[in-house]
């Protein structure tokens, strides 16, 4: 399976109720040391390399795995702005807002809420996209961790 | 000279979207039919494109990634495949313009005829492309356009009634023969070309081939401010030659040659030759400019190796597209098409380009995450949305104007 | 910067990680995270609600099945371990240098066929005009 | 060809509504002109008419300016070749507007016929032009007598044709 298989899939609850549609999948990243260790190795790597960020400003972690956290279920599609109203930018007025209000009532579920997933599997297929979810699922706040925190 | 030497991108990139051979036509057409009251929108793209242009490179400088990176990361595959799609056509149709127009140029000079330029005028572009050091080519295209300082030397040996020339200009309205439609056919058209896609591609990946950093922000600042209010001042005064010397014979201007007479007359041959080498200078810097752009465009969008700055072995597939670019120009032009009405034709894909280019640019100049204290003030937002109405209400406008006014004649 | 080990950090595959570019080392770039694919513990077939982690970096092909619907077996798709991913900022950097990546063998086809067939297609630009 | 009768179409259109119908109703029209090229109202025939006489008169002043430059050394031959040469095609595309075109009534067909006239003597002056400068460069044309002997018999040629240019364009209700 694939995150592209699950992205825009229909959601379902338990009882078959449609719920919406996933907008995206949360991964949680394992940061790790860096194994140059500590600030000075972005430095080096500016001098050494082009196309490496040429700023410290920018985040960058060093990372391991990657788990698979949940699905992010919105009203409607993702629209053009793939989740930029999970963060916490407010400018510049009033898109952000505007791509806010048109997500507004987008939950997180855990994927352990998760019951089963239909992929379409045939040429075409797309629209047998479904996931549903398990009865008593939570319904999570949508919004990711402040990037500075 | 040295902090010219410092602009040369943002130069060349002003140069190839302000003078290239479909604008020095426009406009030279514009000041022979409306006089200076379409100098205003000129005025209008310089700020826009300084404002875009320089978030789009300080976006490239601080966080290192190219514009079309950025669309296609805010954008996500889809809308960005058709801002692509969009600007890859813009860019192929005016590739294939200023071929031609290198051509019509060099025609000019020699009275060699267009067809048999044509394919040196492409090879030689290509070869600047495989062979010569970015740095290089932005240098000598860029300042050898600026010989086109020659069309505002030849204004002031006019000596045009100067009062008048800023009548037309303030306020601006459309002369009485013109009709309303094709004064705003124009308008649009001028804003289009100021503020075109293929310029924020290539200033932005320039930044990279360069390798600007956090600390090259006043370069960034530099370029854009010296090179767009350029390109702006060269356009002006090619309207302004034609305002002066064509319009009250009440020529219509229609080819390129047309264009360089207020300069034969205020200047003689001499300014005339130094005019000519500026519009071959002109042209093969926008066609060098349109060349990268496509290859930039596609290759940013599907994340392959670019750059120029590379060997072209480790950045195959983008010379691979340069060079398929080039040959797809060679060959339109040799069904013997008018390379200046091509790039009429991209108005049309202008309407989706630019509205799919700017919003992620000013989008992503917002994101802390790419952006880190670099990102946008509250003026340059500001700004960057009223911005953004004019190019959605321009961009949406040009395709019924085009239609009613078959493109402006 | 402190400590992080053993901090985790959320990220949203679409806000994060989708369509960004993927770099080797050096700085050359591979690819676009076109999609990525997701594996149970074991590696097997990811079951709903049971543990599952990303797997590999997909890049390329599919990127047309996800404009355009349709299948291709993922065995098929040109993919890059997870395992060789480095960090991850604006851009996905790697740790394994790009000509150890089978996915780039388009690259390197288009490369070694044509591109360097081309006199001067080895010219370092930066050396000199 | 279909191009340029379409173009010359949607010209006149712009030019007439202009003095008569607001611009929104200009796009309707213009779309429907530009698909029913051989029905036109005489006003329409008119304005194409105009329309024509207008780029000969461009022509034919770009000729002027061209002839004067070259005459001053102020200009390259082969630059002025190529403007002249580009006023042939101009006056190439103004001739096949009015022979393409289909007049509605005797009066618009005589302002047709005039203009036919005009253009062809704008055109006649322009080759004259053409034949002048190649001889002055010192081609095999020196000495021959079809070419006219000097600038100012070239520019009084000119003049005569424009005049019957201008003539016509008042007679079509233009500029």
């Amino acid at each position: 399976m694939n995150v592209g298989d699950l992205l825009d899939a229909r959601v379902l609850g338990p009882d078959g109720a449609p719920l919406g549609v996933v907008v995206d999948v949360r991964l949680s990243l394992e940061v790790v040391d860096e194994a140059e260790g500590g600030p000075g190795a972005g430095e080096d790597r500016e001098e050494a390399e082009h196309d490496a960020p040429l700023s410290a400003q920018a985040r960058r972690d060093a990372v391991g795995g990657a788990r698979l956290v949940g699905l992010l279920v919105g009203p409607r599609g993702a629209g053009s702005f793939h989740g930029y109203e999970r963060t916490g930018i407010r400018s510049p007025w009033p898109i952000p807002q505007l791509v806010r209000r048109r997500h507004r009532g987008t939950f997180l579920v855990r994927w352990e809420d998760v019951a089963a997933v239909e992929t379409g599997t045939a040429v075409g297929d797309d629209g047998a996209r479904r996931v549903r979810l398990a009865r008593g699922y939570t319904q999570l706040p949508a919004e990711l961790p402040s990037a500075s925190g | 000279m040295k902090k010219l030497l410092a602009a040369a991108l943002g130069i060349l990139t002003a140069v190839g979207g302000f003078v290239d051979i479909g604008d020095l036509v426009t406009n030279a057409v514009v000041g022979s039919r409306f006089g200076m009251s379409l100098a205003w929108v000129v005025v209008l793209g310089v700020v826009g494109i300084v404002l875009f242009a320089s978030m789009a490179g300080r976006v490239a400088a601080v966080s290192g990634r190219a514009t079309f990176e950025i669309v296609r990361e805010r954008l996500g595959p889809r809308a960005a495949g058709a801002n692509l799609l969009a600007s890859f056509a813009i860019n192929l149709l005016t590739l294939t313009a200023e071929v031609g127009g290198i051509a019509l140029a060099l025609h000019l000079a020699s009275s060699v005829e267009p067809r048999l330029w044509i394919p040196v005028a492409a090879l030689a572009v290509w070869l600047v492309l495989w062979r010569v050091k970015f740095q290089v080519m932005e240098n000598v295209a860029g300042l050898m356009g600026l010989l086109l300082v020659g069309f505002a030397i030849a204004l002031f040996q006019l000596g045009p009634d100067w009062g008048e020339l800023l009548r037309q200009a303030v306020p601006p309205s459309p002369p009485g023969a013109e009709h309303p439609a094709s004064y705003w056919y124009y308008a649009v058209a001028l804003f289009g070309a100021a503020m075109t896609p293929y310029e924020v591609f290539f200033f932005s990946s320039g930044a990279v081939e360069e390798r600007w950093t956090a600390k090259d922000l006043g370069t960034n600042r530099v370029n854009v401010l010296l090179g767009f209010p350029l390109g702006g001042l060269l356009s002006l005064s090619i309207a302004a030659c034609a305002a002066v010397v064509l319009l009250p014979a009440g020529i219509e201007v229609s080819s390129l040659s047309q264009v360089v007479l207020p300069v034969a007359q205020a200047g003689g041959v001499l300014l005339l030759a130094v005019v000519i080498l500026g519009i071959v200078a002109a042209t093969f810097g926008a066609a060098l400019e349109t060349a990268l752009s496509s290859g930039y465009t596609l290759a940013q969008y599907l994340g392959w190796s670019w750059g120029k700055f590379r060997r072209p072995a480790r950045a195959a597939r983008f010379h691979l597209t340069m060079i398929v670019a080039l040959l797809l120009a060679v060959g339109i032009l040799m069904t013997s098409v008018d390379p200046v009405a091509v790039t009429e034709m991209s108005v049309v894909f202008s309407a989706v380009a630019l509205p799919l280019t700017y919003v992620p640019i000013l989008v992503v100049a917002n994101d802390p995450e790419y952006m880190g204290e670099h990102v946008n003030g509250r003026v340059v937002n500001a700004l960057g949305t009223v911005y953004l109405v004019i190019v959605v209400v321009a961009a949406v406008a040009a395709i019924p104007l085009m239609i009613a006014t078959g493109a402006g004649s | 910067m402190t400590d992080r080990r053993g901090e985790r950090r959320l990220v949203d595959a679409r806000l994060h990680l989708l369509s960004r570019q993927v770099l080797d080392p050096d700085g050359e770039p591979v690819g676009a995270v076109d999609d990525l694919a997701l594996a149970g513990p074991d590696g097997g077939e990811v079951e709903a609600g049971r543990e599952a982690h990303v797997d590999a970096i997909l890049v390329g092909p599919v990127l047309a099945t996800r404009l355009f619907g349709g299948r291709v077996p993922d065995s098929r798709l040109p993919r890059i371990a997870w395992d060789d991913v480095g960090h991850v900022g604006t851009a996905v950097e790697l740790t394994v240098p790009s000509d150890r990546l089978d996915a780039v063998w388009v690259e390197r086809w288009v490369r070694d066929r044509l591109i360097a067939r081309i006199p001067g297609g080895r010219h370092d630009p930066e050396a000199g005009a | 060809m279909r191009a340029r009768a379409r173009r010359a179409d949607h010209r006149d259109v712009t030019r007439q509504t202009g003095r008569r119908r607001a611009a929104a109703l200009a796009v309707v029209a213009l779309a429907l002109a530009g698909c029913v090229p051989s029905r036109q109202e005489p006003g329409q025939a008119t304005a194409a008419v105009a329309d024509a006489l207008a780029e000969a008169t461009s022509a034919g002043e770009t000729t002027r300016i061209a002839v004067g430059l070259l005459d001053d050394g102020r200009i390259t031959g082969p630059v002025a070749d190529t403007v002249l040469l580009d006023q042939l095609r101009v006056l190439d595309d103004a001739e096949s507007a009015l022979t393409t075109l289909v007049p509605p009534d005797a009066a618009s067909s005589a302002r047709r016929t005039t203009g036919l006239d005009a253009v062809g003597d704008v055109s006649d002056a322009v080759v004259a032009a053409r034949a002048w400068a190649a001889a002055r460069s010192g081609g095999d044309l020196a000495g021959d007598d079809s070419v006219p002997a000097s600038a100012d018999d070239l520019l009084a040629e000119l003049t005569t044709a424009l005049d019957a240019t201008d003539a016509a364009l008042a007679e079509a209700g233009g500029p």
